[in-house]
């Protein structure tokens, strides 16, 4: 299992980074998605896994730790906020420029 | 005795359809199939939430089934709307 | 005053219902709950309901739902089987448009989701002026027996109750 | 715990799965993206709904506390799977039939997936 | 209990909650709130510089649970002072943004500027890790607001960059929190501090790699290259008074660096010794040498400025990275200045952009500019490049007689991208305030004589000057404040760590 | 007069002299002329006391920490330079008085001049290195500014930064020799570093400070091969020329070298360079300033010449050399400043100062003449004038210098002398001899005396000395040279040497020489204009330009705007570094049991990393790309369920909703495919790059996964803590509202703002006329009809108030089971959403009551007041409290402020979204909209 979620973690890391480095502002915010998903899950392995141990008191006699998850609701909340303007802000760019290109030109760098 | 079995041959039937779902997404022949496929998937997903809340027995991720069915039904009518109307909202 | 206290009295049946469902105990705090959020709530959607229906034969409703879910689990059995046996070539699948008489927008909408949830057919549009349905049936040899057959089984039921 | 009881449980685990099978098998035999939309529409969600009142039925048996969240969900997905359908339906009228295969509304007007829109 | 810590946090996001229920208010209550904040947080961080300075280092445990199981924030010498910086700039550039009527050219203005400070702020307070990476985003998300504000014609293709590129930064920095906390099962700094010490040796590796991940953060932040690209479109394209308040943004790279590196990873550290000594000195000085470069190349006063605060970066990680008090506390001081001259100089190139629609290196049309905004150019200019009688000149030799020892190589670099600045700044200067073409038409006189924005900017250069005259009770205290940092006993024991608070 | 204040007199003199310009040019001269002579008069107050012998101090501990404190010292040697700096700044500002026009900017003029008289007054005046430096600088930039004063003029402006760059330069140099030096002494003040020879010339670090050193004295007293700033400095308003390049500014660095002789010189380092540069520059200069036809410019390139007379002096390092050195300072300041001087009144006559256009001025400037006749042979060396004075002990000197040879340093001495015979009399001869001319740009007369007084009275000084050196030079010299030497001096300055003196032969050899070199000028000049030679404004604008515009090739190419560049980049370094430091450690493998992989999982995860290769492989598609995406999102959430973490998956599943409906209304308004544009070359480079950075996190993910913690974990206490701490069974929600309740009040301020930056971000696109513009061309896309169906508008009335008893429910158990404020905002948010989309956003924002920024501020401030609260218990901030209450005939139930604070969260939540996305949807209406009004109503 430790093994199946490392490698999901890996391949959600090279597909974010993928994407993260194409020239158009959508597949950018896509591979955005991408790493947001890789660290998420992250920060929740890394608090080691558990099946059958949610960690309500009361409802078992293990928990696993909440301690990641918290931490990891906190960063799903601040990533969706950050997507949210990056893709105002695709809109705004594309609109203003006619094109979707990530780079800047000469005058805007 | 027999339950577990039944528990387990459901389980099956909604992987095996979950796998039948990540077949067609592929070989989908129109978008509109893409949506149908992830459609079926979220329901398929949700019978497996609901058997694996059952075997372990907890209610605790009966919340996560409903807001799959919720989240599920706004994100098809959003995809098929967007691909109607282009935009969603207005 | 009373109308203005509980908008939508079977929306508060409703709720009040769902809550038990969601709590799934039963105790005085529950039923306290959902008598609050039974009231709450449809006093705050009222505006995002306007013209709320008219359910002149509740009874009625009741047992169309009964109606409904038999149809759907036995019928189910005949998706299956086209599904499974039937040769794709055979599968005789056509449009068919259903002619509403229904008035209420309510009733026309339960009429169209009923279409759907019963097998072998789906309401695949509207006319613009909301007075006929294009259902698209699975396997309809003939078409018009299952026009027929959903205005007599349904849409009748629901004019009765609605209208 | 009666074996009756336990079987017809079971049953209705086994059925909700074969169903849930169904509908996803159907999505890939039936060659029409009309006929596709029934399989999921119809087959999942009766599949889903039959397993999950049957796990809440062995739940019940089981611990011996009933549940009716799973009622809850049923009936969420009951009510949705229309919606659903008729939206992917317009889509594919939209987008991928030919409209002369469709009968004639006889009201005057057009199906409104195909209506003109004054502000296109 | 002081209950005064939080209040740099908490201020802020009253008066910038505020600001959103008023937002049909007219500008004229805004601008009174808004101000009445920062007035408010520099009174607020002026009492904390002094009990900082009178008393040892004090915590705040949030929600009275005891650390390290809830959040807490430190209140030490370091992080009142960098909350007092926050707050003269804050007020500085407010009255900047008011005068120059700024805030009248997007939405929400003040309220986002209130949510800036609260991260920034926060950011320099708390002495949790992950609460770092909150405040972190907290000042991040405002600053994407800040930066977009007013529209402009590349500004939100700039924008985008900057966001995205962060998104990675704040990836980043989860990655390292997690790791960190999987090894230590911790997220306390105090609590890490004592922990890591006894560190099994069979998870030294996976603490360096969350260490270097760290500093790679706070390098992003820092704009520490190679990890600085960011750092040039975003200054250049955002609104002059927003990049003159991004000035103390730098900073917190550099001060999160300062705070890991000398109590969370100590150069005595076993399992990451010198690493951010030998990771920082040799981006530092490439830094350095960019930012001079880019001085000295650049096509407008906007970029101008961006480089130049690159290049200040350079010096002030060239301090930090030598780990001792000497060198830090010359780090401090050079961060204190660099901030104020960092802010002036955009506020300059604000007030030219403004004046000609651009802030291209070339002449104007007859008539451009009066006297005074050539000299206040001629003052930040003096200030960046670290020439006397402003306190650049000081941090610049504090630098150097700090690194003295082994430091032909600091030396060099610094001096000679001194001289590169020199150069790009005069050539900067000669051609925007002296060269005039009367080719061009004669440019208008200004609707406005904006006398707050001239303040606001006369106030900075003012500042520099009593940086540099009171720089004997500065580097006295700076000098104590490093001291400090390399005995983090008194700040742990404020920690209270597994007591009841 | 303290010391301190003298040094801070010209500072407020030029603080006076910008705000005296109101009340006119002559008000500014007056303060600026007054606050010299105040300064002057307080040096001379010391004099007495310096000429014997003692040294004035005065101390001011600045910055005791790094060294540097605002020390002064008035010795010999800075007496005779204040007296320089202030007796030839009066007479300067008398001259500048009557010289600069009406339309110059004279309250700038004398403001700039009286900063860099206090800058050079600190130099001589510094008891500290640090403190010496920082005037030194000072100098730099107000030379700088002087230089560039005719702004208008490109040479101005290019010679000042030519000036400021060379000087200044020198000087970063110098700063670097300067801390050298006080490390090596331990102190930064001269009086402890002049004690200290033998530590220093002992010093391994000696000859990197010398060379630094002198880089900066030789940059500022423009020494070969730094010579070159100085004749371009000319294109300065006279006065400054003739105050710079004469009495102060290229001084300075003959001062530093003077300063630190006692320390410094003695070396064969210090000779070698030092005395060669000196004589290489002296001999070079004057052979330029022969061919130079522009008067200032042979003035300027003269003063390189003596300049460099001094500096070899000083290179001798003998006591009886430093004297002349000293000796010629004075000479060489009195009759240049006279020159420079009369030279602008030549410029200011006849509007012209090239020889070739001037000649006979004689009988039209008889005061002019006779002036610049005197002056001009104090240059050249004639007696009884001080120039000859110094000449003959120089040449003495050199002659008894071993240099190379025993004769090469006589014989080269006398050829600069030779030289400098020859341009002075060239000066007189071309200048103002020779027939009266008829083309002169101007008519040339002599001026008022406003303008000749002043060097008038150098040139008094000139003869006085000449004529009576020991009366009127001796003392100043004994005493400055006393100061550099560190020995009590007793000069004897004779006219008259005898016939056995050296100097006396090589001196007439020089007169003679020059005479004959001027009698065949024309044939040099020819020589001299058929060599082609390195035009040092050629190389050095060639070289500047040459490195700005690499710095531009550097910075434009290294910051091209490219985002991928940035992101290759960055991942590269971020995973070498932690590779490398991993690499450099120690590692564990841990030993963790891991857990057995079901079915359910195998197939789950199939899924999962299909949907993502998919998504790589199809990302072009950008719909498909976001539906895969979101699958991948939907399995993530189900792997939370499945791995105890239902909070996480109730939270993942809704954002994941509310992402994609973002996504699609962005994808409406961008474009639908993403072309293919990037290389093979690039693909590959990515994907090695997004693979290398997978695997490391995969490595770093299972080397984590499969160990414990260090130590133990501090969620240990939430766990045992949360229902009897915090009164919740929900641990992961007990430390969200509470135990880091703090971070939550942090991540719903980032939400909340993220939606306020989309709203203003919105306002600003829907201003923007091009963007509304293809706004409207995005919005005629064709499209299906039936914009609202009835069957979903029917259905939302029923599905909304469904929804948010759910909601209701997910935020009321939220602190005991899975759920809470966050989640409940979300569902709610939702809820309404499904309204906009079914029923249309114009009817749902009909009937929204709330204001979106009311809720998201409300929640803000609920959140705010719940964590202010507890200060009203004298408790921290976000402290809460919780009580379990019975009320009849419920069961006993539990109130906790900590739901305040949830409400909080659940207010600012479900206002920030719809804040957002109704923003967002405004950009919808604004494309839809024939007419240009913006869409009204409540957002
Ligand atoms: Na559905
Ligand atoms: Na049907």
């Amino acid at each position: 299992m430790e093994a199946l979620i490392a490698i999901t973690i890996g391949a959600l890391t090279a597909t974010g980074v993928y994407l993260v480095l194409r020239q158009r502002s959508f597949p950018v915010i896509l591979g955005l998605s991408f790493l947001s998903y890789a660290v998420n899950v992250f920060i929740f392995a890394t608090g080691r896994v558990q099946t059958d141990a949610i960690p309500i008191i009361g409802e078992g006699r293990i928990y696993t730790d909440p301690l990641p998850q918290a931490l990891v609701l906190t960063a799903i909340v601040i990533s969706f906020g950050m997507t949210a303007v990056i893709v105002i802000m695709a809109i705004g760019g594309y609109l203003k420029a006619g094109h979707d290109r990530v780079d800047l030109d000469e005058d805007g760098r | 005795m027999i339950l577990p079995l039944a528990f387990d041959f459901a389980i099956g039937c909604f992987l095996v359809a979950l796998l039948m779902n990540l077949w067609r997404l592929f070989s989908a022949p129109t978008i509109t199939d893409r949506i149908l496929v992830v459609d079926t998937m979220t329901i398929n997903v949700i019978a497996l939430v609901m058997l694996y809340g059952a075997l372990i027995e907890t209610s605790l991720i009966f919340e996560a089934a409903l807001l799959l069915a919720m989240t599920g039904f706004v994100a098809t009518v959003a995809y098929a709307k967007y691909l109607l109307r282009g935009s969603i909202i207005e | 005053m009373l109308r203005k206290v509980f908008p939508h009295p079977y929306l508060t049946v409703l709720l009040i219902a769902v809550w038990f469902m969601l709590v799934n105990r039963l105790a005085v705090g529950t039923a306290v709950m959902a008598v609050i959020l039974g009231t709450l709530i449809p006093l705050v959607t009222a505006v995002w309901w306007p013209k709320r229906p008219r359910i002149k034969a509740p009874l009625a409703l009741l047992s169309y739902a009964a109606l409904v879910v038999w149809d759907v689990i036995v019928a189910n059995f005949q998706v299956a089987r086209i599904v499974l046996f039937m040769p794709a070539d055979q599968i005789r699948s056509a449009f068919i448009r259903v002619p509403v008489d229904l008035q209420s927008r309510e009733a026309i909408t339960l009429l169209a989701g009923t279409i759907t949830m019963t097998p072998g057919t789906l309401t695949a549009d509207m006319s613009s002026c909301g007075k006929a349905l294009l259902i698209h049936a699975l396997h309809a040899p003939d078409p018009d027996a299952v026009r027929d057959d959903i205005k007599a089984r349904y849409e009748s039921r629901l004019k009765r109750i609605f209208e | 715990m009666t074996l009756a009881v336990e079987i017809i449980v079971s049953a209705l685990l086994v059925l909700g799965g074969i169903f849930g099978l169904i509908g996803s098998y159907g999505l890939i035999k039936l060659r029409d993206g009309m006929q596709r939309l029934h399989a999921p529409t119809k087959a999942s969600t009766i599949g889903v709904g039959t397993t999950l009142i049957g796990s809440a039925a062995g739940k019940w048996l089981v611990s011996g506390t009933g549940s009716t969240q799973e009622i809850l969900v049923v009936l969420f997905l009951f009510l949705t799977a229309p919606l659903s359908a008729l939206y992917l339906a317009k889509t594919h009228i939209f987008l991928n039939l030919d409209r002369r295969t469709l009968p004639d509304p006889q009201t005057g007007t057009s199906w409104a997936t195909l209506e003109d829109q004054p502000e296109a | 209990m002081s209950h005064w810590i939080i209040v740099p946090v908490a201020l802020p996001a009253l008066i910038a909650a505020i600001l959103i229920l008023a937002r049909r208010t007219t500008i004229t209550v805004q601008r009174a709130l808004s101000l009445a904040a920062c007035i408010g947080l520099f009174g607020v961080a002026l009492a904390l510089f002094s009990a900082a300075t009178t008393a040892p280092p004090e915590a705040y445990h949030l929600g009275n649970w005891p650390a390290p199981f809830g959040i807490v924030l430190m209140l030490d010498r370091l992080s009142a002072l960098m909350v007092l910086l926050t707050s003269v700039l804050a007020l500085v550039v407010v009255v900047y943004a008011i005068g120059a009527d700024w805030d009248r050219k997007g939405r929400h203005f003040h309220a986002l500027y209130q949510f800036q400070l609260m991260g920034i702020c926060g950011a320099f307070l708390t002495a949790d890790a992950f609460n770092l990476f909150v405040f972190f985003e907290v000042l991040l998300i405002a600053s994407y607001g800040l930066m977009l504000h007013g529209g402009g014609r590349d500004r939100v293709r700039a924008g985008f960059q900057y966001v995205a590129f962060n998104l990675i930064g704040s990836t980043l920095f989860l990655f390292a929190l997690a790791t960190v906390y999987s090894v230590t099962g911790t997220l306390n700094m105090a609590d890490l501090a004592v922990k890591l010490p006894t560190l099994p040796e069979g998870d030294m590796g996976l603490i360096r790699v969350a260490a270097v991940m760290l500093l790679m953060v706070f390098a992003i932040k820092g704009a520490l290259v190679p990890l600085h690209f960011w750092l040039p479109g975003t200054y250049a394209n955002a609104p002059g008074v927003v990049a003159a308040l991004f000035a103390v943004m730098t900073k917190i790279g550099a001060y999160a660096s300062l705070r890991f590196g000398t109590l969370v990873f100590p150069p005595d550290l076993a399992a990451t010794g010198g690493l951010f000594a030998d990771v920082l000195l040799p981006a530092a000085l490439v830094t350095l040498a960019v930012g001079a470069i880019g001085v000295l190349g650049a096509s407008s006063l906007p970029r101008l400025a961006a480089f130049a605060a690159i290049a200040s970066m350079g010096t002030v990680f060239v301090a930090i990275s030598g780990f001792t008090p000497a060198t830090t506390a010359a780090a401090l001081y050079y961060m204190l200045h660099s901030t104020l001259a960092g802010a002036a100089l955009f506020l300059v190139a604000d007030m030219v952009v403004r004046r000609l629609g651009d802030g291209a290196l070339k002449a104007a049309g007859p008539g451009a500019f009066a006297g005074l905004l050539a000299a206040l150019y001629l003052a930040a200019a003096i200030g960046s490049a670290g020439l006397p009688p402003l306190s650049g000149f000081i941090g610049k030799l504090l630098v150097l007689s700090a690194w003295s020892g082994a430091a032909a190589l600091v030396w060099t670099v610094m001096l000679v991208a001194t001289f590169l600045m020199i150069l790009g700044f005069a050539r900067a200067g000669t051609r925007l305030f002296w060269k005039s073409d009367p080719a061009l038409p004669t440019v208008p006189a200004p609707a406005s004589s904006e006398p707050f924005a001239y303040a606001a900017l006369i106030g900075l250069i003012g500042l520099m000057a009593a940086l540099t005259v009171f720089g004997g009770p500065v580097t006295a205290w700076l000098d104590a404040t490093a001291a400090g940092l390399y005995d983090p006993s008194a700040y742990i024991d404020a920690n209270r760590l597994y007591e009841e608070p | 007069m303290s010391l301190a204040l003298i040094a801070a007199l010209p500072f407020l003199g030029a603080i006076l002299c910008s705000l005296a310009i109101r009340w006119g040019r002559a008000a500014c001269a007056v303060v600026a002329g007054l606050v010299s002579a105040a300064a002057l008069s307080g040096i001379l107050a010391h004099a007495p006391g310096v000429l014997d012998g003692q040294t004035v101090r005065t101390q001011i501990n600045w910055m005791p920490a790094l060294g540097l404190n605002a020390n002064f010292m008035l010795d010999g040697l800075g007496l005779l330079f204040a007296i320089l700096i202030l007796g030839i700044g009066v007479l300067i500002i008398l001259y500048a008085r009557f010289y600069l026009s009406a339309k110059d900017p004279a309250g700038q003029f004398y403001t700039y001049l009286m900063l860099f008289q206090g800058a050079m007054l600190g130099i001589v005046l510094s008891d500290n290195i640090l403190l010496l430096l920082i005037f030194w600088e000072l100098t730099s930039l107000s030379s700088f500014l002087l230089i560039g004063y005719w702004k208008h003029l490109p040479e101005g402006r290019q010679g000042a930064r030519m000036a400021l760059a060379v000087t200044g330069g020198g000087g970063l140099a110098m700063i670097a020799g300067m801390l050298i030096l006080g490390q090596i002494a331990g102190s930064y003040d001269l009086s402890v570093i002049l004690t200290q020879k033998d530590a220093i010339q002992a010093s391994p670090l000696y000859l990197p400070a010398l060379i630094l050193i002198l880089l900066g004295a030789f940059t500022k007293s423009a020494q070969f091969p730094f010579h070159f700033w100085l004749p371009h400095a000319m294109a300065a308003p006279t006065p400054v020329s003739a105050y710079l390049h004469s009495a102060t500014m290229v001084k300075a660095g003959l001062f530093v070298m003077a300063r630190m002789w006692p320390v410094l010189a003695g070396t064969p380092e210090w000779f070698w360079i030092v005395a060669t540069t000196g004589l290489v520059t002296m001999v070079m200069a004057a052979k330029i300033a022969l061919f130079k036809d522009d008067l200032k410019a042979v003035l300027a390139f003269s003063t390189v010449s003596h300049l460099g007379l001094i500096t070899m002096l000083l290179g001798f390092g003998t006591k009886a050399a430093a004297i002349v050195a000293v000796f010629h300072i004075i000479n060489h300041a009195t009759f240049k400043a006279a020159l420079f001087m009369l030279a602008g009144i030549v410029d200011h006559e006849a509007h012209t100062r090239s020889l070739r256009r001037l000649g006979g001025l004689r009988t039209l400037m008889p005061v002019t003449f006779a002036l610049t006749a005197l002056a001009s042979l104090s240059m050249a060396g004639i007696p009884p004038l001080n120039g000859f004075l110094s000449k003959e002990m120089m040449l003495q000197e050199a002659a008894a210098t071993v240099w190379l040879t025993p004769w090469a340093m006589g014989l080269l001495a006398t050829a600069g002398a030779l030289l400098s015979v020859a341009y002075s009399f060239r000066l007189l001869a071309h200048g103002f001899l020779g027939p009266v001319r008829s083309d002169y740009p101007h008519a040339p007369h002599d001026p008022g005396p406003g303008l000749w007084l002043a060097p008038a009275l150098l040139v008094g000084l000139v003869l006085a000395i000449g004529v009576a050196p020991m009366l009127t030079a001796a003392w100043l010299v004994n005493a400055a040279a006393g100061a550099v030497t560190g020995t009590v001096v007793e000069t004897h300055i004779y006219l008259w040497h005898g016939l056995g003196a050296a100097a006396l032969w090589m001196s007439l050899a020089a007169v003679g020489g020059g005479l004959a070199t001027l009698g065949l000028y024309p044939r040099l000049r020819k020589a001299w204009d058929d060599t082609p030679r390195p035009e040092a404004k050629i190389v050095f604008d060639g070289a500047v330009m040459a490195l700005t515009g690499l710095a531009r090739r550097i910075t434009d190419g290294l910051h091209d705007g490219g985002f991928a560049r940035m992101g290759v980049v960055a991942l590269a370094v971020i995973v070498a570094g932690s590779a490398a430091a991993f690499l450099t450690s120690s590692h564990a493998p841990g030993s963790r049991t891991m857990l057995t992989v079901t079915p359910a999982v195998a197939v789950v995860w199939i899924v999962i990393m299909t949907a993502m290769f998919a998504a790589l492989r199809f990302h072009r598609d950008r719909l498909f790309a976001l539906i895969l995406t979101g699958i991948v999102g939907l399995l993530v959430a189900v792997g939370f369920a499945y791995l105890s973490a239902p909070d996480l998956a109730l939270t993942q599943l809704t954002v994941e909703v509310v992402t994609v409906l973002l996504m699609l209304i962005a994808l409406n308004f961008l474009p639908k495919q993403t072309p293919v544009e990037s290389s093979m070359a690039r693909r590959l480079r990515d994907g090695a790059v997004a693979a290398i950075t997978g695997v490391g996190a995969a490595l770093l993910t299972f080397a984590l996964m499969t160990r414990d913690a260090a130590f133990a974990p501090i969620s240990a206490f939430h766990l045992a803590q949360s229902k009897p701490g915090a009164g919740g069974t929900n641990a992961v929600n007990t430390i969200i509202v509470d135990f880091r309740g703090y971070d939550t009040f942090g991540e719903i301020i980032v939400l909340g703002i993220a939606a306020l930056v989309i709203f203003a971000l919105t306002e600003t696109i829907l201003h923007n006329r091009d963007a509304v513009a293809a706004l409207k061309r995005e919005g005629r896309a064709s499209r299906a009809g039936d914009r609202q169906p009835m069957m979903l508008a029917v259905a939302t009335r029923f599905l909304l108030p469904l929804t948010l008893i759910v909601g209701a429910y997910l935020f009321l158990r939220g602190h005991n089971l899975p759920g809470g404020g966050f989640v409940a905002g979300l569902v709610v948010a939702i809820a309404f959403l499904v309204q906009f989309i079914g029923s249309g956003f114009a009817w749902s924002q009909a009937r929204q009551r709330l204001d979106h920024h009311l809720v998201l501020g409300a929640g803000v401030l609920v959140a705010w007041v719940a964590g202010a609260g507890a200060w009203a218990f004298g408790l921290p901030f976000l402290t809460s409290g919780y009580d379990y209450v019975t009320l009849w005939p419920l069961e006993t139930f539990e109130l906790a402020t900590a739901a305040i604070f949830d409400l909080g969260v659940f207010l600012c939540v479900a206002g920030a979204v719809l804040l957002a996305l109704a923003s967002l949807s405004r950009l919808t209406q604004a494309a839809r909209d024939a007419r240009d009004d913006l869409p009204k109503g409540p957002v």
